[in-house]
């Protein structure tokens, strides 16, 4: 099967042009990151950091989570994490209060700078708690994201 | 003969021509488009589309009837409300506040509940923030108003049916319609009514 | 098969901005259907982006991450012609790779 | 009697009304961290996959005749895509009536490759496991005229007629419950529950009705036209059905595209 892609062009700026080849099913070129099970099935934040080796997490200021307040729907809430903690390896995500808090992990390497954005679910009103590692140590973050439901399914 | 049917769509043509202001009324084209697209799906039959009296009223003047009209037609709707046989206009204002939270009814997708949709349009209980603004706030209704009997008829008539106090409100008639039952109206009215509800705070 | 993403670059320096959409139901398994059936999970487990075959990005993630999934990360060092593929897998074993070669800005 | 207790409630009405100002136009934080956050989303929104997609559908030989719809005539010429959208509904002559974009993409299928209407009609809508092929077409198109000013025609009689037969029909109250589609868009200013109602009459709110049209639904996370919007304000106005891809939602859209005539269509958007 044949896909047509397009590329983009960003209006403004120094935009670079990116022009996409057909789709095609590449093999990986190497092993696809590892999924932590029991960090993922953990029902709590805490015990997901446990798994993930991240309990000793202490709070720093170095971390920034831009994320609505109130958030329109909580089906898609936008999120962006930025770390200025030298030397960040990898950005994670838990949702405190969904079911299965810990939402995954982002690993920077070869030069991929410690910023992720990303769009989850948000069940109810939750804090969203960020860790960034670095050096093998942890560090944390939380933010606040209020959900409300309200209209009519208009 | 086909010669002379010409000549007199030419004629109507020039008057029609000759005339362009006054707009014809597309009224009638609607209608019949509406009629020959729409369907019957679930509860909601064709029988919808027909204009009863006070509909094809506002329809014909925008919503804006003359006094005379309006009076009469009013005078009509309000006579057809039927007052709770027991005499109590109020029942109780918790089962009120879910009535009024509830917005199923009447669509074509409602399976059985019938709720009043109220926070839709209203403003009511104070503990509520996702409210819309199509009528009044009614916070502090009966605080403003006054507790008495003919402020209870009111708000109970009004449920049941608003055009009779208002011949193009819109506001539906939830009463006459049959959306919802005497006990329902009762609760609603409590709502607003009750000392007790956390709408007369 | 899997649709294919769409994948955005905007090279600023020697800093692509990469912004990719994800055609993938991610379900939680919590859902129900019309029948009053639990849908099965189902949802994006990895993702890996390599430029010039070289890992730059991985990620694993949860069925909390939004239907269709859009990312956005910067990698340094990009320049004009380097290729930038994309990579995801999912717990039904599915998965899709997409490619795209950074042109020179017009 | 009766006129003394209305008076009474008027006037009770009235000494409440500095309060219900306050309580009507108070402004509202939410309302700009939604905006906020809205651009956010906008800046990669998931209806680009659909447009990718709806682009293959266009190109790609497809139904009884094996047909692509290369040769569709959205009203600029046979296969011409770029600026249609912005340009509809509008009088097609082969049909002899107003139409719509979606109604044109279904007619092309027809027409085209040979799909019936009844299979097209039969479930239109996007639903979670499925998106109706004309809804990723209508995406593709839509596309083709960001950036563009709306500019639907009103220059063939048919397409005059069909402004002001769907201004009738938009303000035709009915049903059980005595709604129009004006009850709620008619006027300024208001809102249903959290959820802004703009006035369709007026040409700088009527704009809100074509913008971010085909839009992907947070919600389910599935992408809609407008012919669903419409539906399901039909639903909730408590009528019957409308016809899918019908003439009176044609002229409905002719009402409202037309008020909204000049302003610069940004393309398929993202819905709450």
């Amino acid at each position: 099967m044949q896909h047509t892609r397009r590329s983009v062009i960003k209006a403004g700026g120094a935009a670079a042009l990116l022009a996409a080849f057909g789709g095609v099913l590449l093999k990986p070129g190497r092993a696809l990151a590892a999924w932590n099970k029991s960090a993922f099935e953990a029902k709590s934040a805490v015990d997901a950091m446990r798994a993930l080796g991240m309990a000793n997490a202490e709070e720093s200021k170095a971390i920034e989570i831009r994320a609505p307040e109130i958030a329109e729907n909580g089906a898609v809430v936008p999120i962006d994490i930025t770390s200025s903690i030298p030397g960040t390896t990898s950005i994670s995500v838990f949702i405190e209060k969904n079911p299965f808090p810990y939402t995954g992990t982002f690993d920077f390497s070869q030069g991929s700078l410690p910023y992720v954005h990303v769009r989850v679910k948000i069940g109810e009103s939750s804090p969203v708690r960020v860790v960034a590692t670095a050096g093998g140590k942890h560090y944390t973050a939380v933010k606040e994201v209020k959900v409300t439901i309200g209209g009519c399914g208009g | 003969m086909r010669l002379a049917s010409a000549a007199i769509l030419a004629a109507g043509a020039a008057l029609l021509a000759s005339c362009a202001t006054p707009q014809r009324d597309y009224r009638p084209d609607a209608l019949s488009m509406m009629k020959r697209d729409f369907h019957a799906r679930g509860t909601a039959k064709m029988d919808r589309l027909d204009e009863d009296t006070v509909q094809a009223a506002c329809n014909k003047y925008h919503d804006d009837p003359p006094q005379g009209v309006a009076d009469k037609l009013q005078q009509e709707q309000l006579a057809g409300v039927k007052w709770p046989a027991d005499g109590k206009l109020l029942g109780d204002w918790r089962s009120g506040e879910k009535i009024a939270q509830d917005g199923r009814g009447m669509a074509w997708n409602d399976k059985g509940g019938v709720g009043g949709s109220c926070y839709n349009c209203h403003q009511i209980g104070p503990r509520e923030s996702s409210f819309g603004t199509v009528g009044p706030s009614l916070y502090q209704f009966a605080k403003k108003r006054g507790y008495g009997t003919d402020i209870q008829r009111y708000a109970y008539g009004k449920i049941y049916n608003a055009k009779a106090y208002s011949l193009c409100t819109q506001m539906p008639r939830f009463g006459h319609v049959g959306a919802l039952t005497e006990q329902q109206m009762k609760d609603l009215a409590a709502l607003l009514m009750d000392p007790a509800s956390p709408v007369n705070e | 098969m899997a649709d294919p993403m769409k994948i955005r670059v905007t090279l600023q320096g020697d800093v692509a901005d990469v912004r990719v959409l994800m055609a993938h139901p991610m379900e939680t398994g919590q859902r129900k259907d019309a029948a009053g059936k639990l849908v099965p999970m189902h949802f994006i487990q990895t993702i890996t982006a390599q430029l010039n075959g070289k890992t730059v990005f991985s990620a694993e993630i949860s069925q909390a991450v939004a239907r269709n999934p859009v990312f956005a990360f910067k990698v340094k060092g990009a320049k004009a012609g380097d290729k930038l593929s994309i990579t995801w897998q999912d717990n039904a074993g599915d998965k899709r790779t997409d490619e795209v070669v950074i042109r020179a800005a017009s | 009697m009766r006129h003394a207790l209305v008076l009474g409630i008027v006037a009770a009405a009235a000494a409440a009304a500095p309060w219900l100002q306050a309580a009507a136009q108070a402004p509202d934080p939410t309302a700009a961290e939604f905006d906020k956050f809205r651009e956010i989303l906008e800046q990669d929104n998931p209806a680009e996959l659909f447009e990718v997609k709806g682009e293959e559908l266009w190109h790609a030989r497809r139904g009884p005749k094996n047909e692509s719809l290369e040769r569709c005539d959205l009203g600029l010429g046979p296969g011409v895509v770029k600026g249609a959208y912005a340009q509809m509904p509008r009088y097609f002559a082969d049909v002899d009536r107003v139409m719509d974009a979606e109604a044109r993409i279904v007619h092309c299928m027809i027409t085209l490759q040979g799909f019936t209407y009844a299979e097209l009609a039969k479930q239109p809508f996007s639903s979670l496991t499925r998106t109706p092929d004309p809804v990723s077409i209508v995406t593709f198109v839509a596309a083709q005229s960001r950036g563009m000013k709306i500019a639907a025609p009103q220059n063939h009689p048919k397409e005059r007629d069909a402004y002001e037969t769907g201004k009738s029909i938009f303000f035709y109250r009915a049903g059980a419950y005595d709604f129009a589609c004006a009850s709620c868009h008619g006027v300024d200013d208001k809102r249903i529950r959290t959820q802004p109602l703009p006035n369709f009459t007026k040409p700088e709110q009527a704009i809100r009705a074509v913008q971010g049209w085909p839009g992907y639904r947070m919600t389910g996370g599935v992408m809609h036209s407008l012919q669903w919007r419409l539906n399901d304000c039909y639903r909730q106005q408590r009528f019957p059905e409308p016809g899918y891809v019908s003439e009176t939602l044609s002229a409905l859209l002719t009402y409202v595209t037309v008020n909204a005539n000049g302003h610069v269509y940004r393309g398929p958007g993202i819905k709450r």
